[in-house]
């Protein structure tokens, strides 16, 4: 057992925070959010280019790093704690999970070079959490396929290069086998993509496929056996989302300690209140076994299913409770100040609201490690 | 003792029921429902259909135009107002400064202010937070000081609801020192196009504009909008509180939003069941939220028609806005991932776009950021149980459930 | 709508606090529940004739005052905060209940008196919470019957004069149809009690029935119907058992301020501790709002079944929880002598705990709630 | 980063897991898993098996007879010992004292002390605590005055557990006043059969007898059983409680217990449900605790493997000791009413008169009510959060999770 870092991995943190200090701080990234197209395309190639961070976990045969899912966490801590827009989880951990798997060398490459960002459209709006819940359909058209259906709150899908597309190619929605992955352009004819903003200040968009015609090199993978892989990634994204979720909770924690030392109410900081201090000390424990939950999550990546699946769900609950709980409470001892959008903690406490409802809410996650568990028992 | 209610009541409440379905205006209910922001025109017209029926200034004595209501026959009214979803009567005018005006106001101030208010030609504003003053009120610094017949203002008032579209505005000021610090206040109005007053806008964490920063620089205003005693304001401030320390108890609104909840889980797909109200954590969550309202509803009754109890009506503060959270959160469990969509809402039909499903999600994501204010304002919770402990701590004994109430 | 209590129920409530405190103190108390037989002739005889309470919610018919239910409410919270041990709760509310609705006058006339106590021997080893769970079996047997089975932690059953028996008629094991009720004496021949002490310092018993005779007369009520009325006299008993939950907490609190008052550490009173303050101010406001769900019990006791059936899992549930955070924080707040039974505080937290469990538990009627929402909706 | 035991740490679990199952005293096992209360006697065996193996000092150095373990080892012999429901190591003299006698005692201490303790001829007493000093613990009173070699000891200490079964006390005493309360005491050594020392037993809410009251009136012990320097027994006893910060953490004993309840839970029938793993509530909350029971289990790791930050092992005595509480609380839902009975568990087989599925939960409902003390003893809950407060408020940053442990 081991729960150190390597100086590589310290030195890859410390050069990121520097980097995002310095190019993404407080006001420059609420200005770049409520621009048009509310991302920064300098920042990503920054990314991409100056710290070259956007293949950290992926191979060095695509141009990659060749780190693994301790750099993620590392990356995607340090983004939580930034606010960082870009769409970094999408495309470096989502989509790359996805495509690595199906062995689609030149688009990784595309990724790390930064020249691809990426949205996956597998939830629909019905769907709630489940990746099997799949009623859109592709249908073998020559060759290649036609798509239709209705894909929900694909989250940076108005800045994407790519769309990765779940469709049933064969059974009926919820059936767990016959779902496929396809890449489809979003500027093909037959995709209406219908973006807004979203509360975080980031964008999604709610797509329409009408009879969208692809090639065969659409499919990634193959045919009807994309779920376990869909599966498998979202629990990468899961541990990945949790560490962000860390940067994001470890910022409210501090903001609310330094805000309420310097607030002063009764002639006294109202931090010199017991009932205060305390919440912050029970802030500060969820974020400990938040962070905990996380290593969990991402070191058992590479066990067997039920494992990796379990420790993911209890990193979501673990992180999903600590984000609600700081995330009030951040508000609460910020008093009327953390109900404007003057100061961050209202940012970071509605980041926490998105990221608690992604790839499955509290109560989702405590009723499928229940349901592991009573399978495994 | 006795639980329902009397056939009288009873008549009274299927009148009220029968006004929101008819009379009052139902454009306005139904952007409420479709979780539209309401103008102040839309607030002016529902406003003047309540005061059409005497139902508007349900505070006052009936001699000013209240509608001399008892304490029941309030609470029926506005567990149907809610039930309804009509919009809650904005409090600044009607609720807050009103009843002071008849209480301590001069003839003159009476005749010039009260007809406005019941006729909604003039909205009204609350000038009593400041930036270094929000929990600790007592220590607020805005000055008035004396010059001829004027007060001169200066200093800012903050989270001032409706400043934006309101024509006056009361204020707590400091007209003297060096006393305790809860002396030396008074209670003065002010137009809102007085010159040097300013309004800025405070963005809310759900994106609406509701809060202002309200400056006042060199503020010229009559000492005779002064309302009661100088250096009494604390005072008439505290009879303020006092009179309406279950308004934020909103149990009808508590009810139906639960009741709209049961209803859209029982349709909503879920993840493990067949509906979301089959999913065994919504159910229970649902199902304890729901026993929490029906007791705080028992609560807040013994409150209203008996003898209030101090350290009771704070913890009834606390009860019912925590619980008025918690169906906040409810909501946000059924808005799955539409939590995340941020749009105009000031259009009627802003929402066509979205799967009609999940239309709900928007307001009410908008809804659970917008109420973590609840426990804020109005004394936040942590105040509360500071109040709470002391009054526990100075009767030596519990306050007694089940005495018989003088 | 009316909460007031009449002049006739203030007087009540005083006479009968008057009474306890002289006649069951806490050291008084302690010492009948560690005698044998574990409770006090003297102070039932008292309770009957002295105060004439165990008739007061009964009928004038059978000698009693007339009350209802806020009569029994009144008497259970006084009963609760001087933690007495006698049986009223299993004699004057459920025995009583079952008994009148079956038309048993003598019987009754006998508990107003003060000759019979009652144990209502419903619950079976394997049953938990369900009244209809009775595998218990009566066979007829000339005009009588003969009963067979196996009750599990029947209250005050070893005090007992008189034992209530729910058996099966007719049907099979969690039949709502074919219950009935007879009415056994615990010395007859094939009645084994194995009796023992409990933790809230009471005694109950396991009992077995071996072909135990009893005649026509021992059937109460109707052959084969009485789970209704068993499932409404356990409404009437919660609200009963709740209004004693609220004398317990009421002391659980009142120890608790006055403890903390008095303890000093770091130089000062504990109580001037806010984190400790703000407990307290918790600890009030759960057991104010319990005792408006006891209210509504109570007073929702006439209305329809599901009405009723609610308001009494409303009450459990808010009661249940109250007990728990009540009864360990007083425990917490008191710090080590809250672990020990020389103090008040150990006693009153175990019969709340006690009470907890009894009659369900709060997870047994959260999702009782949730089921008969679900059946109204 | 490796979540892996290495093969050679698997290897080690493998052996120690065949120590308990074969060469362990099996009718201690036997007790402990119905519930039965052990006896001085077998605490001495069990004690004398794990000594025949050289695993009982556990926290002691080589030279004077600890096994010698990395911290994972002595993890995986903690955890492999409790997942056979083995019970704990008494912490009183190997764990607490021992350690503090082998790094601040003389060679005479050493000599007269260390081997008894090794092969359990004498048991120890923890003497911290006394009425008046609780969380407080500096504030002690019980005073020890020098007479010749002698100090002459009064006072009187509380909680000390095992005290009617010890054959030596060692105590915080006062040997000086005036300074910081802090400062002036010192740790000395007693034989429980000296004079003048008198024990009473405090009975538990559980209705056992684990506690006493140790009064000391004049009694004598000689200055050679101080351990260390006068006057710096405060440092002494932060020294032995910084090294034993996690002993309550008892993972082992989380898991293996929640396993139990999980097994007896889809074997007993349910209310709602065919069995009580799938009724819906108790379902979530052992889902809930195993998840808190599993996150934990990393903190603990982490702490024990790295550089330990004190706000965090402050904030694992928190989460340790709550989570043992939770444990306690799912076994009192499936005891359902069979939380009442009180029954002597002195006695082999005491149980037998019990419908056998529910034997389990007259220990467990003793468990939740002794369990209480584990949120009070050892530095109470709220004790614990001041010193995170202060730890926190002093660093002007958080604790850096994730960076390179030097």
């Amino acid at each position: 057992m081991d729960f150190t870092f390597s100086d590589e991995q310290v030195q890859l943190r410390s050069s990121l925070q520097s980097y995002l200090a310095e190019r993404n701080g407080f006001e420059r990234r609420v200005k770049i959010s409520r621009s048009e197209p509310g991302w920064s395309a300098d920042l990503w190639r920054g990314l991409a280019e100056e710290l070259g961070i956007i293949g950290a976990a992926l191979p060095e045969s695509v141009g990659g790093i060749g780190g693994g899912p301790v750099e993620t966490m590392i990356i995607m801590e340090e983004l939580g704690a930034s606010l960082v827009l870009e769409p970094y989880f999408e495309t470096a951990v989502v989509a790359a999970g996805l495509l690595q798997a199906g062995g689609r060398e030149a688009e990784l490459e595309a990724i790390v070079r930064g020249d691809a960002r990426y949205a996956f459209a597998w939830a629909e709006p019905e769907g709630r959490y489940r990746y099997h819940h799949v009623g859109t359909r592709a249908v073998r058209d020559g060759s290649g396929w036609r798509l239709s259906g209705m894909k929900a709150v694909v989250g940076a899908a108005p800045w994407a290069t790519h769309l990765l597309v779940s469709a049933r190619t064969g059974g009926d929605i919820r059936d767990r086998d016959g779902i496929s992955l396809f890449l489809v352009d979003p500027a093909a004819c037959g995709v209406a993509m219908r973006g807004y903003p979203t509360i975080d200040g980031r964008r999604a968009a709610d797509i329409r496929f009408d009879d969208v015609q692809v090639d065969a090199t659409a499919l990634v993978g193959t045919e009807g056996t994309s779920l376990s892989l869909i599966e498998k990634v979202g629990d990468v994204a899961i541990a990945a989302l949790g560490a962000e979720a860390l940067g994001v909770m470890r910022r409210l924690v501090q903001d609310t300690i330094d805000y309420t030392r310097q607030r002063r109410q009764f002639g006294q900081p109202i931090s010199s209140f017991q009932a205060l201090q305390h919440r912050m000390v029970d802030m500060f424990m969820k974020l400990e076994l938040a962070t905990s939950a996380v290593y969990l999550a991402t070191l058992s990546l590479d066990a067997d299913a039920t494992e990796r699946a379990k420790a993911a769900s209890a990193a979501k609950v673990s992180v999903g409770q600590a984000l609600r709980f700081i995330g009030q409470n951040a508000v609460q001892l910020h008093g009327g100040m953390g109900m404007t959008d003057e100061l961050p903690v209202g940012h970071y406490f509605k980041r926490a609201t998105v990221i608690e409802g992604e790839l499955g809410s509290t109560d989702y996650h405590l009723a499928r490690y229940a349901e592991l568990s009573k399978a495994a028992a | 003792m006795e639980l329902r209610l009397t056939p009288a009541e009873r008549a009274f409440a299927e009148t009220v029921r029968g006004f929101f379905a008819t009379e009052y205006p139902q454009d306005v209910l139904a952007k409420v429902r479709e979780g539209s922001l309401l103008t102040r025109e839309d607030q002016v017209r529902a406003q003047c259909a309540l005061q059409s029926r005497g139902w508007f200034a349900i505070g006052w004595p009936e001699q000013f135009g209240g509608p001399g209501w008892t304490p029941t026959e309030r609470y029926i009214f506005e567990q149907e107002l809610e039930r309804a979803g009509a919009p809650n009567i904005i409090p600044m005018a009607v609720i807050y400064i009103g009843p002071i005006i008849c209480a301590f106001g001069t003839p003159e101030q009476r005749q010039r202010w009260l007809p406005d208010i019941l006729e909604s030609r003039a909205m009204w504003a609350q000038g009593y937070s400041e930036p270094e003053s929000g929990s600790d009120l007592a220590s607020l610094g805005m000055s008035a000081v004396r010059d001829g017949d004027d007060y001169i203002l200066d200093g800012t008032k903050i989270w001032t609801s409706g400043a934006h579209w309101a024509d006056w505005i009361f204020c707590l000021v400091r007209t003297s020192r060096g006393e305790r610090k809860q002396q030396g206040i008074s209670l003065v109005c002010v137009p809102m196009d007085a010159p040097g007053v300013r309004v800025e806008p405070i963005i809310s964490i759900d994106g609406t504009h509701e809060l202002n920063r309200v400056t006042f620089d060199r503020v010229r205003t009559p000492i005779a909008n002064r309302i009661g005693e100088e250096g009494q304001g604390w005072h008439y401030a505290n009879v303020l509180l006092a009179s309406e320390r279950l308004s934020y108890a909103h149990i009808g609104r508590k009810k139906s939003d639960l009741q709209a909840i049961r209803r859209m889980a029982s349709d909503l797909p879920g993840d493990f069941a067949e509906t979301m109200i089959e999913e065994p954590g919504f159910a229970e969550r649902l199902a304890s939220v729901e026993i929490a309202a029906s007791v705080i509803e028992i609560s807040v009754l013994r409150a209203l028609t008996g003898e209030p109890d101090a350290a009771v009506i704070s913890a009834l503060k606390i009860a019912c806005t925590e619980a008025a959270q918690q169906i906040t959160e409810l909501w946000l469990e059924l808005a799955d991932r539409y939590r995340q969509p941020f749009l105009e809402r000031t259009l009627s039909g802003w929402n066509r776009t979205l799967p009609e499903a999940k239309r709900f999600a928007v307001p009410q994501t908008a809804s659970y950021l917008f109420e973590r204010a609840q426990t804020i304002y109005g004394g936040a919770t942590e105040v509360q149980k500071n109040i709470i402990w002391r009054l526990l701590a100075r009767a030596n004994a519990l306050p007694r459930q089940g005495q018989a109430v003088s």
